[in-house]
């Protein structure tokens, strides 16, 4: 039974059986996006050594601007999330390698670095109405010039709170707390009414 | 002083046949006086009935109520209406049960029909914690000697038809309790029904009279400053809800109060189909339907110091939601208005019936979302209090000075924060 | 509904927000020396102005900071906004 | 008969010839077409009564146009379907229509309520506040009864709105309120500009009051004009155009709600209506104005109407309101609306202007004269006119008439400015009221701001467009604003009325003249007074006709200004708003996720009765073939303490705490001391509240020098975090520690009873599981079941126990992994009552017991609060009623009859008689324990812990039961805690 992580992984929209509700193009299609590693970096912008030492492992910078997304080594993301929070993604199969070197580069100095790749479900909007869909649950300002793509922002939206990663005009990346993921979805599908939703695989 | 005109069906009668002609004027409109043995501050329901109880029950009728505005313009005129005294702690069981039998009386007493009606308050609760609680409070009553049953689901069906009792929502209704003798009143016609029969026994009512400051000479409250002059005082009693901790500082005194918003929405009117009162523990509304046919829904505070007497429209989808979900029925009305009242939040959810740390002076409030219902017993307490220069045993326990020995009572459990309560 | 702006997250709505009350309220730095009366007035006695006032919002659905904000309790009008640790 | 015989041959821009519909009128079928109202309808088939009045049951007709409408109130659809109080000026009209005139039995033209009008003298307003008292028990059964049936306007809903409502929340640099010549002008200006504009407007077609007479704009037709620039405006992607959409509510900060009913010729499938929360940067209100009444005797009769309305029919619908109208007013729009209706083929009796003068040769004018009293009972048959001065001597003339079309001037609609808290000024020479400061960034414009004539509703809107789009920074559009010859503003200064009869003010509530007069004489002069006295403007039209009304014959009855008297507050929403509309996503999971553990799915499969904890559902427990609810529980707890269970504990709140201080941290966090923990051992920690009452308990895990791994209680995940942030951010910002909320990435299970070191070893085979190597409070990492893992050493069940975290991913595998290789041990999954009923008998305290009144010393816990140092809560511990002799503390009772079952709710007193009487304390939690044979609960008492081998009851009044028990110590069972090493 000595099976690794990978077999023993499920998502917590197994129990959907998204499979048997995919159906055609609608004005907006919802999937399941891969999960990924992901990881909580906190430290004091301003402290040289921190920014450093996050720096020479990753090979770029912190982002600073609020939001801001920045693609670092390895197809790993760093998004800024608070005045001293970032996160960390990194495809699962680097299997907390990167993590590994950031916590090591971190030893000593300020900062932490906390695992959080199981908190959350991915959630895929996408579509002529994705935004749309979107502003039914979510009292931020979704115009791209306000919320450009490549931006991402934590808020609430529907029944649960999110960190939303645009990823075009009309793709949205939505990270929303694992044990909220199903009641979500079901929201989702529910407002999506309006737009004639699809579940896309 | 001219006796008062009595209401009756008789004298409906005779005003039929005269065209109406010869109604008095319910209550005078004079100018104010020099100077009163006492001076009530609020002509909300609290401060008119704290008149009428000194010049009925002590004698004392040389008294004004200032009113900044018009009298039962405040919370008095914007809430649910919710009348019951099934309260969980001790001192506020007796109290509010004191307050519940003269509810009762209240219409013969006044010669105002203030349209008490006893059509029975229900709680309903969805989880086993919740069921213990409310068992348990409703128990606690029993021992107080006030009326408690126990709801099953079937007995709510029964009681309610219209309730959302499916087992298939968010979350089930799995019991309820009632006090039958609870039910809701006509809140306009508490202010003034108490200011006609004050009035009749000597009270000077006058409105729009805005007291700005309040003169406290060797550590006695002495005088009234008024936006219609000074007005001297032997004794002052605040009633002034939400402006509680405004009043008090004008004398120099802090309060463990915050003033916060609590919205109320009706729908238009219809035929009656809710005929009881029902408070909702998973969403927190509580839902009537009023003699003119509104349904009439409440909730929980807006949760931030505000005067403004605007709720913001996120509780106000919150309370609507969950009345749409427990009455479905609801779903099809349409909403008529939303207002708010601004709330004098204690900070552990009990009232302040006390003497405050000048001479003279003496106040009730903090009353939270529940003072309507107390608006007898709380004139009856303060003018005891005023007429006595000391509290009665009913208010004793509800004193300032529990605040900083920490004894205080603490209803929900939710600690010094105001808008926890 | 208050619009709050964040000062890292821009405007968002009050439905984010957690509400921490009077930020004017100091905790006496060291309670056991404190007197009961100094104790309690700053467990239960706060200010409560109508007009200016400077109380804290926790912004749980954004950074997760706890912001000082001026805020008018008549009008609603904000005032500065700012990170209570920036 | 024709189908409509008051249809005239053509005219009528709303509506399509070609679509003929049908649709019934309380039973009676009609005809009419596609974008007639049911009002137009009604009328074009010659329906005149369409409601009854409230108090008086006295037939009523149409009056208004639009929303203003008081009197026409129907229902539409039947039984489940139907939905009251809606205006029939608002209603499209749809094939198969089916509506009903209100208050009226059986129907509105033969209605048997009509005798209540014979009572009316009994009625005069807040009469019922000086009857019904006597005797008192007469009043719920007899009175109130009575006026219930009374109650209400339309029949109580008996079933759901099922349709689709939606929802959306968007942002714009402009929102216009209102689409008439100003509203569409101040668009145009600002989306030129570039703003972000939303035009909302609540009829089906933009133009405003030039939907109800034509008017000119730029030499053509006014409406040409609204539809080209409409056009221009739909072209633009950074423009949004809402039809049938009302500005219902102006809140702080520039939000708006907008409710929007598509209909008409929406897409199928659309929601019946959207509600839009749109939050501006700038407001134009340019809502427009509302058409007074005149007041005289029997101006309630069916046939009297609004002229602006009755022309409004006759050009937007091709709809005659009559035959033979007689027009009347204070001011030139009565000319207007003459020759409107002429020229659709209505005859004119007379026209009426109350003022001297007049240039109107082609009309049969009366200048200086006006209605006094209508004639007709059930509808008007004429009118008798006299001299508005009222000289002496004048009989009046008699004017045979089916219509009177009336007005007495316009009140501009400040309702949007006024929610927005702008003050309101009464300007006396015009006798107007209209807005003066704003309260928000908004300005009005054309008639809302009192601005009449057409050029300068263009000319206005225009400028506040511009400067609308100016406040988020969009530079003045080109081009110049549009124009019109039309410079005609009808001015009508004096309010309008003759004295005597009855002459109504609110409409829909039956208040008359009289009424106010009477409120006031009986000291009722608060105009808020008067409105709650008599119920004037508190109606489904908000006084929109009456309102103003009201005012002037409060302030004469008082001899005071218009000005002095002020107006009642103005409130949300401006028209009704669907409750679905404000419900809609917000109910069930909508509103509160239900949420699941990594395990849900099994337990699921497993039939696992849930429970709600907070918003998660936890197993409550898993029923078993043959066994009833307490026999399953029982089992679950005799298999765990005799040889293994799981329990899933998912659901507990998880903190990660990392930084230099954060040992010291957590020692003000906590009661306790946790800086003495030594790396890889953990403790039980108590948070309490400022307060000092106890605010949540949980183990804290040291997983290295500057690295905690602590858990709080499922209800106070989020509590604890906002705690903990606010303490690092505001009251200790120096300490360098990073707090981070854990509960969504790991799963947990907890093994509990003696046989589960056996099958944790098994299943961890690396990790050493002996006393010495793992003792009790420590934790390690090590690969459970093939899965890397926390493995912590703590109980709650009293048993040997580990719980086992993983990530939640890999939560399904852990549980579904443990229970394969526990089978052969007997592995018995347990739930919440299971692991309630040990905690229980252990004495654990949960939520039950520290309900946020209780000190650490009332739950016994006392010792764990540390001496010395500072602690969040400590101090209050000192104050004198925290440390009162006497306070309720946590006892254990056992039941004496081993058969008895404690029923939930129990208060704790001395005597079993169940009268009045003190209670001792109460109940917090119970269960059947089937290790001891008996009934336990935990308790508070006053003097509790003194009180130790005392009998006393335990009983619930409401059912009638009560039973001795034993004060006892809450430890119930294993005192000693041997059973914690296995
Ligand atoms: C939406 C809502 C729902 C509620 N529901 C319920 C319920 O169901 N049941 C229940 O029991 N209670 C309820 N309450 C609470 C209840 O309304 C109040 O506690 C109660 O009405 C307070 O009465 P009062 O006379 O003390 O205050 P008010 O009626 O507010 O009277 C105080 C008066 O003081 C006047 N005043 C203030 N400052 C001055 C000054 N400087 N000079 C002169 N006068 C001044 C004010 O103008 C006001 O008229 C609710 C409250 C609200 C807002
Ligand atoms: N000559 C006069 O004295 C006189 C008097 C009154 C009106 N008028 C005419 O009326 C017109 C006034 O133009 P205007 O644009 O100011 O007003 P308008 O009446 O033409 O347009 C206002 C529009 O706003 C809509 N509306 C009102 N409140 C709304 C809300 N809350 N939500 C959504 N829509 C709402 C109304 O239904 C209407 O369509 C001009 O044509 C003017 O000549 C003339
Ligand atoms: C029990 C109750 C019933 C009410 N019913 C109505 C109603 O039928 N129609 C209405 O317009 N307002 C109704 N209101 C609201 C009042 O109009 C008013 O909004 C409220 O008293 C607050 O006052 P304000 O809006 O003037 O600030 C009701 C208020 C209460 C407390
Ligand atoms: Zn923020």
């Amino acid at each position: 039974m000595a099976d690794d992580a990978t077999e023993a992984r499920r998502s917590a929209l197994a129990g959907l059986d998204l499979g048997s509700r995919a159906g055609g193009a609608g004005g907006v299609l919802l999937g399941e996006g891969p999960a990924q590693e992901s990881f909580v970096l906190r430290g004091p912008a301003a402290d040289t050594a921190f920014a450093q030492a996050v720096e020479e492992v990753l090979g770029a910078g912190l982002p600073l601007e609020p939001g801001e997304v920045r693609e670092v080594c390895e197809d790993a993301l760093l998004i800024r999330l608070g005045p001293d929070e970032w996160r960390l993604m990194a495809p699962l199969s680097d299997d907390g390698r990167l993590a590994a070197r950031v916590a090591s580069g971190l030893a000593g100095g300020p900062g932490a670095l906390v695992n959080v790749s199981s908190a959350s479900t991915i959630i895929a909007v996408t579509g002529e109405h994705a935004a749309d869909l979107l502003a039914t649950g979510t009292g931020i300002d979704l115009d791209p010039a306000a919320f450009p793509p490549g931006r991402a922002v934590r808020t609430h939206i529907g029944n649960a709170q999110a960190l939303v990663q645009r990823r075009a005009e009309d793709a949205f990346d939505l990270h929303v707390p694992r044990s909220y993921a199903r009641s979500f979805w079901e929201w989702l599908e529910e407002r999506g009414r309006e737009f004639d939703a699809a579940v896309a695989l | 002083m001219a006796a008062m005109q009595r209401y009756s069906i008789f004298s409906l009668l005779r005003g039929a046949l005269s065209g109406h002609r010869d109604w008095e004027p319910a209550w005078r409109a004079p100018e104010p006086k020099p100077s009163y043995d006492v001076v009530i501050v609020g002509g909300g329901g609290h401060g008119l009935a704290t008149a009428y109880y000194l010049a009925r029950n002590h004698g004392i009728a040389n008294v004004a109520v200032l009113e900044r505005g018009w009298i039962g313009g405040g919370n008095t005129g914007r809430n649910t209406t919710i009348v019951r005294s099934n309260y969980l702690l001790p001192e506020n069981q007796r109290f509010y049960e004191h307050s519940l039998k003269l509810w009762e009386g209240l219409s013969r007493d006044l010669n105002y029909n203030v349209m008490f009606s006893p059509r029975g308050v229900i709680n309903v609760f969805h989880t086993d914690a919740q069921r213990d609680y409310w068992l348990r409070r409703h128990n606690g009553m029993r021992y107080a000697g006030i009326d408690a049953e126990l709801l099953t689901r079937a007995d709510l069906a029964r009681l309610v038809p219209a309730l959302n009792l499916s087992p298939d929502i968010r979350h089930p209704i799995i019991g309820g309790v009632m006090q039958p003798r609870g039910g809701v009143a006509r809140h306009d016609a508490v202010a003034w029904g108490y200011a006609r029969a004050a009035d009749a026994l000597g009270v000077d009512i006058i409105q729009d009279c805005e007291v700005t400051g309040i003169d406290v000479e060797g550590g006695r409250v002495t005088r009234l400053q008024t936006s219609r002059g000074p007005i001297g005082a032997g004794r002052v009693g605040l009633a002034v809800a939400g402006h509680s901790s405004r009043l008090a500082e004008m004398a120099g005194v802090r309060l463990p109060i915050e003033t916060h918003l609590l919205t109320a929405t009706v729908s238009e009117p219809v035929k009656p189909f809710i005929d009881t009162v029902v408070s909702i523990a998973a969403t927190h509304a509580y839902v009537s339907q009023t003699d003119k046919g509104e349904v009439l829904i409440g909730g929980s505070l807006d949760g931030y110091n505000s005067w403004s007497q605007r709720g913001s429209p996120a509780r106000l989808e919150d309370i609507l939601a969950s009345a749409s979900e427990y009455f479905p029925r609801v779903s099809r009305l349409r909403q008529l208005r939303h207002w708010a009242g601004v709330m004098d939040m204690s900070m552990d959810g009990s009232p302040i019936i006390a003497k405050l740390p000048v001479e003279g002076l003496a106040m009730t409030g903090g009353w939270c979302y529940g003072g309507f219902k107390a608006t007898p017993a709380s004139g009856w307490c303060l003018a005891w209090t005023l007429a006595n220069d000391a509290p009665h045993t009913l208010n004793a326990p509800f004193s300032l000075e529990r605040f900083r020995t920490g004894a205080v009572l603490d209803e929900n459990g939710a600690g010094p924060v105001a808008w926890g309560h | 509904m208050l619009l709050i702006p964040c000062p890292f997250c821009g405007a968002r709505d009050e439905t984010e927000f957690a509400y921490g009350g009077d930020a004017g309220v100091e905790r006496p730095t060291d309670p056991e020396a404190a007197t009961d009366e100094a104790w309690t007035d700053y467990l239960c006695f706060h200010d409560n102005p109508k007009g200016p006032h400077r109380e804290l919002w926790f912004h749980r659905d954004g950074c997760r900071r706890w912001l000082e904000v001026e805020r008018d309790t008549w009008t609603h009008e904000l005032g500065a906004v700012r990170l209570s640790r920036p | 008969m024709r189908r409509q015989p008051f249809r005239a041959a053509e005219g009528g821009h709303l509506i399509d010839r070609t679509e003929p519909l049908r649709f019934d009128f309380d039973g009676h079928r009609h005809e009419g077409y596609r974008g007639d109202s049911l009002a137009s309808g009604l009328l074009a088939a010659g329906v005149r009564i369409v409601a009854r009045s409230f108090k008086y049951h006295r037939p009523r007709g149409v009056w208004g146009f639009g929303p203003e409408e008081p009197n026409a109130m129907v229902t539409t659809g039947v039984r489940e379907e139907a939905r009251p109080n809606l205006k029939a000026t608002e209603v499209p009209l749809s094939e198969g229509l089916e509506a009903f005139g209100q208050n009226a039995w059986p129907s509105v033209s033969w209605d048997l309520g009509g005798a209540a009008g014979l009572a009316g003298g009994l009625m005069p307003a807040g009469f019922y506040y000086k009857t019904f008292m006597a005797p008192a028990r007469w009043w719920p059964a007899l009175y109130e009864p009575l006026i219930r049936r009374m109650a209400g306007f339309g029949p109580a809903p008996s079933a759901p709105d099922d349709a689709f409502y939606a929802k959306r929340r968007i942002h714009a640099d402009v929102l216009v309120a209102g689409g008439g010549p100003a509203g569409v002008a101040a668009a145009l200006a600002a989306a030129r500009a570039g703003a972000r504009v939303v035009l909302a407007d609540e009829n089906v077609r933009f133009g405003g009051d030039l939907l109800r007479a034509p008017g000119e704009i730029d030499e053509g037709d006014g409406l040409d004009w609204i539809d080209t620039a409409v056009a221009e405006l739909e072209a633009m992607s950074h423009v949004r155009l809402l039809r049938r959409a009302t500005v219902a509510g102006y809140y702080d900060h520039n939000l708006l709600t907008v409710a929007e009913r598509p209909g008409g010729e929406a897409p199928a499938g659309a929601p019946a209506a959207r509600l839009w929360f749109v939050r501006a940067r700038d407001v134009v209100i340019a809502a427009g104005a509302h058409e007074r009444p005149l007041l005289f005797d029997g101006n309630d009769r069916p046939g009297v109407m609004s002229a602006s309305a009755a022309g409004g029919y006759a050009h937007a619908y091709g709809v005659l309101a009559g035959r033979n109208a007689v027009v009347a007013g204070n001011n030139d729009s009565i000319y207007r609306v003459a020759r409107l209706l002429r020229s659709a083929g209505v005859g004119i009796a007379a026209v009426a202007d109350t003022r001297s003068g007049g240039d109107i040769r082609d009309l049969p004018c009366r200048a200086g004269g006006t209605v006094e009293r209508v004639l007709g009972s059930r509808r008007v048959r004429g009118v008798l006119l006299r001299r508005a001065d009222g000289r002496a001597g004048d009989k009046g003339e008699r004017i045979a008439c089916d219509l009177v079309a009336v007005s007495g001037g316009w009140s501009p609609a400040v309702h949007l400015h006024a929610q927005a808290r702008g003050s309101l000024g009464y300007n006396e020479e015009r006798g107007l009221i209209l807005p003066d400061r704003p309260g928000g960034a908004n300005r009005s414009a054309g008639a809302a701001a009192g601005r009449f004539d057409l050029d300068g509703c263009l000319a206005e809107g225009w400028t506040a467009g511009v400067a609308a789009a100016a406040s988020s920074g969009h530079e003045r559009p080109a081009g110049e604003p549009p124009r019109s010859p039309d410079r005609s503003a009808w001015e009508a200064p004096v309010f309008w009325q003759t004295g005597g009869g009855k002459r109504f003010v609110d409409l829909q509530y039956d208040v008359t003249a009289a009424d106010v007069d009477l409120a006031a004489r009986e000291g009722y002069r608060s105009v808020e007074h008067v409105k709650r006295y008599t119920a004037l403007g508190m109606g489904t039209d908000q006084g929109k006709t009456s309102g103003m009304a009201g005012l002037v014959l409060l302030s004469e009855a008082l001899g005071r200004p218009v000005a002095r008297t002020g107006t009642t507050t103005f409130r949300p929403p401006y028209t009704p708003v669907p409750m679905a509309a404000m419900a809609s996503g917000l109910i069930g999971e909508g509103r509160d996720a239900l949420r699941r553990t990594a395990a849900d799915d099994w337990h699921e499969a497993r039939g696992a009765l849930f429970t709600a904890a907070g918003l998660w559902r936890r197993p409550r427990y898993y029923p078993r073939e043959g066994m009833d609810e307490e026999e399953a529980i029982s089992a679950e707890v005799r298999e765990t303490r005799a040889g293994v269970g799981i329990v899933d504990v998912g659901t507990l709140g998880k903190v990660d705490i990392q930084g230099r201080d954060a040992a010291a941290f957590l020692d003000l966090l906590y009661a306790n001391r946790m800086s003495s923990l030594k790396t890889g051992r953990g403790r039980y920690g108590l948070m309490l509240r400022e307060d000092g009452r106890v605010f949540d308990d949980g183990v804290v895990m040291r997983l290295g020098e500057n690295h905690f791994y602590l858990t709080t209680t499922t209800a106070h995940q989020h509590e604890a975090m906002q705690h903990i942030e606010l303490l690092l951010q505001t009251v200790w910002p120096e300490l360098e520690v990073y707090a981070t909320d854990v509960t969504e990435h790991w799963f947990a299970a907890a093994l509990a009873g003696p046989g589960s070191r056996a099958l944790l070893g098994r299943a961890a085979p690396e990790l050493d599981l002996s006393d010495d190597a793992f003792p009790m409070m420590a934790v390690r990492a090590a690969t459970v079941a093939g899965l890397s893992a926390l493995v912590f050493r703590m109980s709650f069940s009293g048993e040997l126990s580990y719980e086992i975290a993983v990530p939640a991913d890999q939560g399904l595998a852990l549980w579904t992994r443990l229970l394969t290789e526990g089978r052969e041990d007997g592995l018995t999954p347990y739930g919440t009552e299971a692991m309630g009923t040990m905690r229980i008998e252990k004495g654990h305290v949960t939520h039950a017991e520290a309900d946020g009144r209780t000190t650490p010393d009332d739950l016994g816990l006392g010792r764990m609060v540390r001496a010395e140092g500072p602690g969040i809560g400590k101090r209050s511990l000192e104050l004198p009623a925290l440390r009162r002799k006497g306070r309720q503390q946590l006892v254990g009772l056992s039941v004496i009859d081993g058969e008895a079952r404690i029923p939930p709710g129990c208060q704790v007193v001395e005597s079993d008689d169940m009268k009045p009487a003190p209670p001792l304390g109460h109940v917090t939690s119970f269960c059947y324990s089937p290790t001891l044979g008996r009934a336990l609960a935990l308790a508070l008492v006053e003097n509790g812990r003194a009180r130790t081998g005392q009998t006393v009851y335990i009983a619930s009044p409401m059912i009638d039961l009560s039973m001795a028990a034993e004060i006892v110590s809450p430890v119930f069972y294993d005192a000693q805690g041997t059973r914690l090493h296995g």
